[in-house]
């Protein structure tokens, strides 16, 4: 008799309650208000009168092992050996006892973990895969990601902007990143170059020609095999054709290259959610540090800092002074590139003698 | 470890620095990984050449479709030990809580099976085991499967789930978030777990309209928490709070914030809710978070359609359930019904690689929701149309109908 | 020799200081301030220290040479001669001396002509051509102007509104009477019937087919002749195709039915200029009175006078309190065709949790 | 008059109400004229049957393409008195502005020639002299275009103009509109009368953001006044103001109402304006027409491409020139200059039957203002573009030029 081979056990997603924190557990939906006693603490309490002080700090995402380990000895150590992690890959942990904050902190601290992300600081960077991993990237996300955090450290362990900043990175124009208050993204800026010796064997072309949102892609024979033609005049260079057709050949060293967007917002707080906007481009993608982009979003971190009120989220604070004035705060460039011109633009123009002079 | 490294000049500046490095965790696992010596040399190439190397290809667990992320490199001749480097995904429990125990053994599975880089999480919220081989994959996945956790999705499947910290400890939360995340995500197994849909599906699950979850803009799905009664008002607190801060910092901060104006600070520093005009946007909750909370009568209101770029623009859900309770057994079912209904009318409408959103923009709100069986109402709309280019003469015996489904 | 015939004095839009009241052209550009000292009457202030007070009077518009002589005799011996015309086809009599309004607005009064249209009143109808002149109407704008009119004389003589109201009419859906805080247009519910014996005589084919804005006109051959076909599914009822090619008949006494738009606004005061969005539809074009588009048109201006605040126009208050409110207070019925699906309709969708309960 | 006139049970209904009635003028008109005595018996055919019978055709005057509106009746065989009834369009001066004597001298004219019914003014600002016949129609206007009086706009042509009062009689005008209307019209005289234009083209002219002549939403070329230096303010002013309504009533209906909340109330009763941040809206000033007026330095700004519902919807004219100065000669000859430009654009570059709205539409605004030689300016948009499908190739190039067109 051959083994069977095991079939998976298809559990789905695990209960949380095994994993969770005593005190969290037992206060599960009662609890009643917060606050943050320092950068990087959130001190939560419940109706029930229990309480939990939550201590967050930051984390490469793509950890070794011994990372992690360290992690779980410090959780054992000085937090009653539970974590939980954020959407951006901050780690946090949660004592009841107010005592055990400051030596958690230390630990942390200690082995270089910074502590913050919380309130009206600059979170983690939201992390995609880039040239670790994925197989369409024009960038490497974890160091775009590591060069900017190294360069905004001090804003993520200080609460000191108007609000909250949530930043994105996005390694291709599919933006696995999402919106963000500032988003640093790959923006081509050349048509696709086509290796045609490899579309016959690798491409369903009939599927490639359906992704290119501008229809600029048609079948062709090329050297007597079918293969693929692109009208260089309609290409808008997004990309979608490279994943469903790598010979499609989007990528390139020198002219894949860094956009900026500025104010997107996913909280329904005070205004609906927005997207972001693109306020820079042509910024060069330069590993190992990109010194040009984080200069870039330096400068629009400095003038918001100084420019918003309390609780203005990027964009809000941008509806508030006009975008002339982003522009001349910040000393980019405005050009014709910023005029929307995708279906729906005509929302986007301005149809009103509202003018800041 | 014996395999030499290569020179990485590129890669070790980015050691320096106070943000923890991936490239020491990388360094620390090339010691005893070959893998991960020649991953490192593959890496510093893309940042001399700044290309990526990795392309596609296939690679699964027994019974599964997806939930595998393949990747070859196109440069194994150079870097042979990193030739396979696929990543598993595994979906987390709601909130991403863990013990140490647990994580220490996804660290032990990940260590004797695959590369030793862990991404905690991806940002569809799966824990990444990331670099294995082809060959290690049914075994790592079958110890991680032990522990109690399943492959998240992974290609035209109904992906891995989020859900918000909420009510374990958000005071602003409005329903159960992780029983909402689970009951619904497990009632989908087999749509995750074996991919036939259109394209990826995804819910998302956010406690109040903070959005945590980034639910609307990048979910197919969204289900957000508010409320439909007042307000709930600590006028104690209230006193105290203006008496801290100072009456022009309420004003500046709260009362003019609000959105729809519908807040007041009273001469005798208490504060007056327009309940009928809030729109439960939670800034002035957030701000207070003593004084003010949501109020008692809690809900979902559910979006639809949220999604990023490719292939027409970005998008973001539409309002298709203004409010629903869920708290009973039966208002969980319903969101699971709704959830189905949804996948299935798109299943079958949705072009290839279309998005629920994308074939919504397509078909138009109005056959979406008929499709659904959800009656249209304001709250779906920012205004109603604004152009005559619709064909009316169904006008009489909708509003007939209207009026009956009303009294009847 | 044959006569010449005579060629015209290409004279252009004519120089308007000669038709000018003399304190206007004296003061022209010098204007300091103004007031409403009642209903109807403005009067205005000079940084010369010149004044004039300006009576506003209700017109029927489409005015027979005895109408108009009145008004000159009423000008002649009340207002110094001169007139001008508002863009609502009310008439204004200008007078330097306050002692004049009283006589002028009793003269005035005493022919019919109501006094008023100023501030916050609702002023008269903008007017169309309909039935009494043009090629393509479904209505008659003079017969709904008229009986608006009269219906919202009260309001047109006194100024109760919370801001001015601006209602206009359109005969079909080409809308040569703009935008408005309403709008009452026809509404086509059928596709056009097509007189095929007429079109291969009267219609250039090809420019019909262009004007189709949904692309559901073809060419096509009936009986033998070159025609016309519609794709029913596609039709949206629009009438566009209809001033090209006549026999494209989209009139019908039954099934061109009038609808109601509210909230347009041209002005910049405050918000920018906003579109009207429709509220009501399937509404009988009924003569000679239309009762049934008049008894809406009543009913939101209640709810809107009861309602709004102080200066907010008709689409400001809408905004302001919620269209699902809106919709509950005028108790009008809220259904499928209320949701735009035309092109950028996505911008109209609530994207956010932003709701009133 | 001998001819019997027609049961017209259903016009009579309009005779009564307190409104001015067009039917009783009709009628007042048909006891001399046959044409109206036939026209009512139409009209009142259409009120019963619920239809126009009305159709196009041609009618002209000598030396003109346009002006006329031809209208022959479909049932002239019932009433064959009004089968031609055309309509003569006549520009009248700015601000419609008139002495009595002229008007009678119209009324003369008209009663002479054609039916007696004179519209004061058509939507777009024309002397519709309406029901002339065919024959009739060269007498009627040579005579009043003696008077002084030339034909408006009709068909693909440069149309009539209107502007506001403004100057005339308004505290709030920021230019004169009535000399830029007139030498803006009277440049483009052969563009009126002989329509060879794509479709038609429309300019109007509003002294200020009120913008009472709707030029945003209706005509191609929207001029508006506007200013670019601080409001002015009459201190003693905004204190009679507060002191005779209140400061609630202030707050409300000024302070709170202003879009960028530009505005504050002093504890002295006096106003704040933050000057940079105000849009020139004119709300303050409307309220307080005597404490507040616009600044100094003062000019338009101009819009591109409004006009009504067909082909693809409502369009409002967008943004092309933030501000300009409309004092000099100069300034009006630019002026001038700027609108030859867009129609020389647009008459190469416009479909047939497109709107210039509609061109710009489908060609991008980009496109429009290259076109015209206009740098783009983040005043035209309500903000950036929100996706990235944009080829950007030309973008260091284009940043290199800025600078320096900026720099030189
Ligand atoms: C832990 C986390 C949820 C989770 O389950 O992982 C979380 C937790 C809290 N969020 Fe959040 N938010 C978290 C991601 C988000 C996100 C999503 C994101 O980061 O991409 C958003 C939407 C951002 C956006 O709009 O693009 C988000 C928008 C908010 C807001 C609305 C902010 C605003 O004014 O726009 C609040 C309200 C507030 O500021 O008090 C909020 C408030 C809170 C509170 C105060 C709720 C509470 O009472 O406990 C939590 C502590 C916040 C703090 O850091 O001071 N949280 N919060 C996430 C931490 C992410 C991180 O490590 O940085
Ligand atoms: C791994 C991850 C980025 C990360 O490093 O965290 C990721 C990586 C990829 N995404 Fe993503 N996406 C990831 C979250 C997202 C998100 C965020 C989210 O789920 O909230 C989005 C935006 C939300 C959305 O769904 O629209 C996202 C939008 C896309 C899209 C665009 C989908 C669209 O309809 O617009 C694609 C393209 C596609 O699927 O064809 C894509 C495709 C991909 C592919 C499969 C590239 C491809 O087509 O070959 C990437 C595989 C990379 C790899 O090697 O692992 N990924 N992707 C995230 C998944 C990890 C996880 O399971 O937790
Ligand atoms: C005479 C006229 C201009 C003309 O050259 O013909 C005119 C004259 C004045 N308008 Fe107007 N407006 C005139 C049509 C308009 C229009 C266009 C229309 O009627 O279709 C609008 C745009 C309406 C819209 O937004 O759809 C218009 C929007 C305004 C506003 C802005 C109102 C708002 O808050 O939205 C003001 C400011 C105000 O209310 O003081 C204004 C203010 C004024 C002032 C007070 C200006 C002044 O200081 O002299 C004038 C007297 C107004 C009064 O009636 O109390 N006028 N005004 C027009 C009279 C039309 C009529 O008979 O009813
Ligand atoms: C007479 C007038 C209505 C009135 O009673 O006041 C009118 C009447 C007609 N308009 Fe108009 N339009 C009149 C002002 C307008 C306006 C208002 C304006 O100018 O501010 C508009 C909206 C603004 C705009 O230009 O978009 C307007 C938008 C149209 C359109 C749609 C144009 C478009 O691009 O969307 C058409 C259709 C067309 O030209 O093909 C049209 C066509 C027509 C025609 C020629 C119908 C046709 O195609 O056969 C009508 C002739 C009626 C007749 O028998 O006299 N009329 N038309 C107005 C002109 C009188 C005058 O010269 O003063
Ligand atoms: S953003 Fe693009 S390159 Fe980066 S992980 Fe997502 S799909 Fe891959
Ligand atoms: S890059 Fe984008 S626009 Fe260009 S051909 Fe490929 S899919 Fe089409
Ligand atoms: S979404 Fe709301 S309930 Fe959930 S964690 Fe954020 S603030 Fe709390
Ligand atoms: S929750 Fe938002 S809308 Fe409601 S009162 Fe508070 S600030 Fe206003
Ligand atoms: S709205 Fe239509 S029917 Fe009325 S005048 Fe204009 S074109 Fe003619
Ligand atoms: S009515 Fe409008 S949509 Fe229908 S066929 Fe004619 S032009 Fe096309
Ligand atoms: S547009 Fe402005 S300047 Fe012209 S009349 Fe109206 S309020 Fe006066
Ligand atoms: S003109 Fe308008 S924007 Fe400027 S201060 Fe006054 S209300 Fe504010």
């Amino acid at each position: 008799m051959t083994t069977q081979p095991r079939m998976p056990i298809e559990s789905g997603t695990p209960d949380h309650f095994q994993y969770m924190h005593p005190t969290l557990r037992r206060n599960y939906g009662q609890w009643a208000w917060h606050e943050r006693p320092r950068p990087g603490v959130l001190h939560h309490v419940s109706h029930t009168g229990d309480q939990v002080w939550t201590v967050r700090a930051g984390t490469q995402r793509q950890m070794d092992v011994g990372t992690i380990r360290k992690l779980c000895d410090i959780a054992d150590q000085y937090a009653d050996g539970y974590v939980r992690f954020t959407i951006r890959s901050n780690i946090e942990f949660m004592v009841a006892d107010e005592k055990k904050v400051k030596p958690l902190i230390e630990a942390l601290t200690k082995e270089g973990f910074p502590i913050g992300g919380t309130g009206n600081s600059v979170s983690m960077i939201s992390h995609t895969q880039g040239w670790l991993h994925c197989d369409i990237p024009g960038t490497d996300a974890s160091g775009v990601v590591k060069s900017l955090m190294d360069e905004l450290h001090a804003e993520f362990i200080h609460e000191e902007m108007p609000n909250r900043v949530k930043i994105t990175t996005s390694c291709c124009q599919i933006n696995c990143g999402g919106q963000g208050d500032i988003a640093i993204n790959i923006q081509h800026t050349k048509p696709p170059k086509i290796n045609h010796d490899l579309v016959a064997n690798i491409c369903e072309r009939p599927s490639v020609v359906a992704r290119c949102p501008v229809a600029a892609i048609r079948p062709a024979m090329v050297n007597g095999r079918p293969s693929l033609e692109v009208d260089e005049k309609k290409c808008v260079c997004c990309g979608a054709c490279y994943p469903p057709c790598p010979p499609m050949q989007i990528n390139d060293p020198e002219h894949s290259k860094i956009a900026i967007w500025v104010g997107g917002k996913n909280a329904n707080a005070r205004s609906k959610p927005m997207f972001h906007k693109l306020v820079a481009a042509g910024i060069p993608n330069n590993p190992p540090r990109w010194p040009e982009a984080a200069a870039v979003v330096k400068k629009i971190l400095r003038v918001y800092k100084q420019d918003a009120h309390d609780w203005e989220r990027m964009g809000e604070w941008v509806e508030r002074i006009g975008w002339p004035r982003f522009f001349q705060l910040t000393e980019l460039p405005f050009t014709k590139y910023h005029l929307d011109n995708w279906r729906g633009a005509r929302a986007s123009l301005n149809a009103s003698t509202h003018i800041r002079f | 470890m014996s395999k030499k490294t290569h020179d990485t000049p590129m890669l070790d500046q980015l050691e320096s620095g106070p943000w923890p490095s991936f490239v020491t965790g990388l360094k620390r696992l090339a010691k005893d990984k070959e893998m991960v010596v020649d991953l490192l040399g593959q890496l510093e190439h893309s940042y001399k050449t700044r290309k990526g190397y990795w392309k596609g290809g296939t690679a699964s667990v027994i019974g599964y479709g997806g939930g595998v992320i393949p990747r070859f490199s196109e440069i194994a001749e150079k870097f042979p030990a990193s030739k396979e480097f696929h990543t598993i995904r595994i979906m987390p429990a709601p909130g991403m809580h863990y013990t140490s125990d647990i994580l220490r053994k996804f660290c032990d599975i990940w260590e004797k099976h695959g590369s030793g880089l862990i991404a905690l999480h991806g940002q569809s919220g799966d824990i990444m085991l990331q670099g294995c081989t082809t060959e290690n994959i049914q075994a790592a996945f079958d110890e991680v499967n032990e522990l109690g956790f399943d492959m998240g999705g992974a290609g035209p499947a109904v992906r891995t789930s989020m859900s918000c910290v909420g009510h374990a400890r958000c005071e602003h939360s409005c329903y159960d978030e992780g029983r909402a995340h689970r009951e619904v995500l497990n009632n989908f197994i087999d749509d995750i777990h074996r991919p036939a849909l259109p394209y990826k599906f995804k819910f998302k699950f956010s406690g109040c309209a903070n959005d945590c979850m980034n639910s609307i803009q990048r979910s197919d799905m969204a289900v957000l928490g508010t409320w439909r009664d007042d307000i709930q008002v600590n006028q104690a607190e209230v006193k105290n709070f203006v008496k801290a801060k100072g009456r022009e910092y309420v004003i500046n901060n709260v009362i003019t914030r609000c959105p729809t104006r519908a807040l007041t600070l009273r001469n005798d520093d208490t504060l007056d809710v327009d309940n009928r005009n809030c729109v439960k946007c939670m800034h002035c909750i957030n701000v207070m978070t003593r004084a003010l909370s949501p109020g008692k009568d809690r809900g979902v209101t559910i979006l639809a359609g949220g999604k990023r770029t490719l292939k027409i623009g970005d998008l973001m859900g539409t309002v298709i359930v203004p409010f629903m309770k869920l708290e009973s057994d039966d208002d969980f079912a319903k969101l699971v019904e709704l959830g189905r209904s949804i996948i299935e009318f798109w299943a079958e409408n949705g072009l290839e690689h279309e998005r629920c959103g994308e074939m919504i923009e397509r078909i138009g709100l109005n056959n979406f929701l008929e499709g659904l069986g959800i009656e249209v109402d304001p709250n779906m709309v920012n205004h109603p149309r604004t152009n005559p280019y619709v064909r009316m003469d169904g006008w009489d015996d909708e509003v007939a109908r209207l009026k009956q489904a009303k009294a009847g």
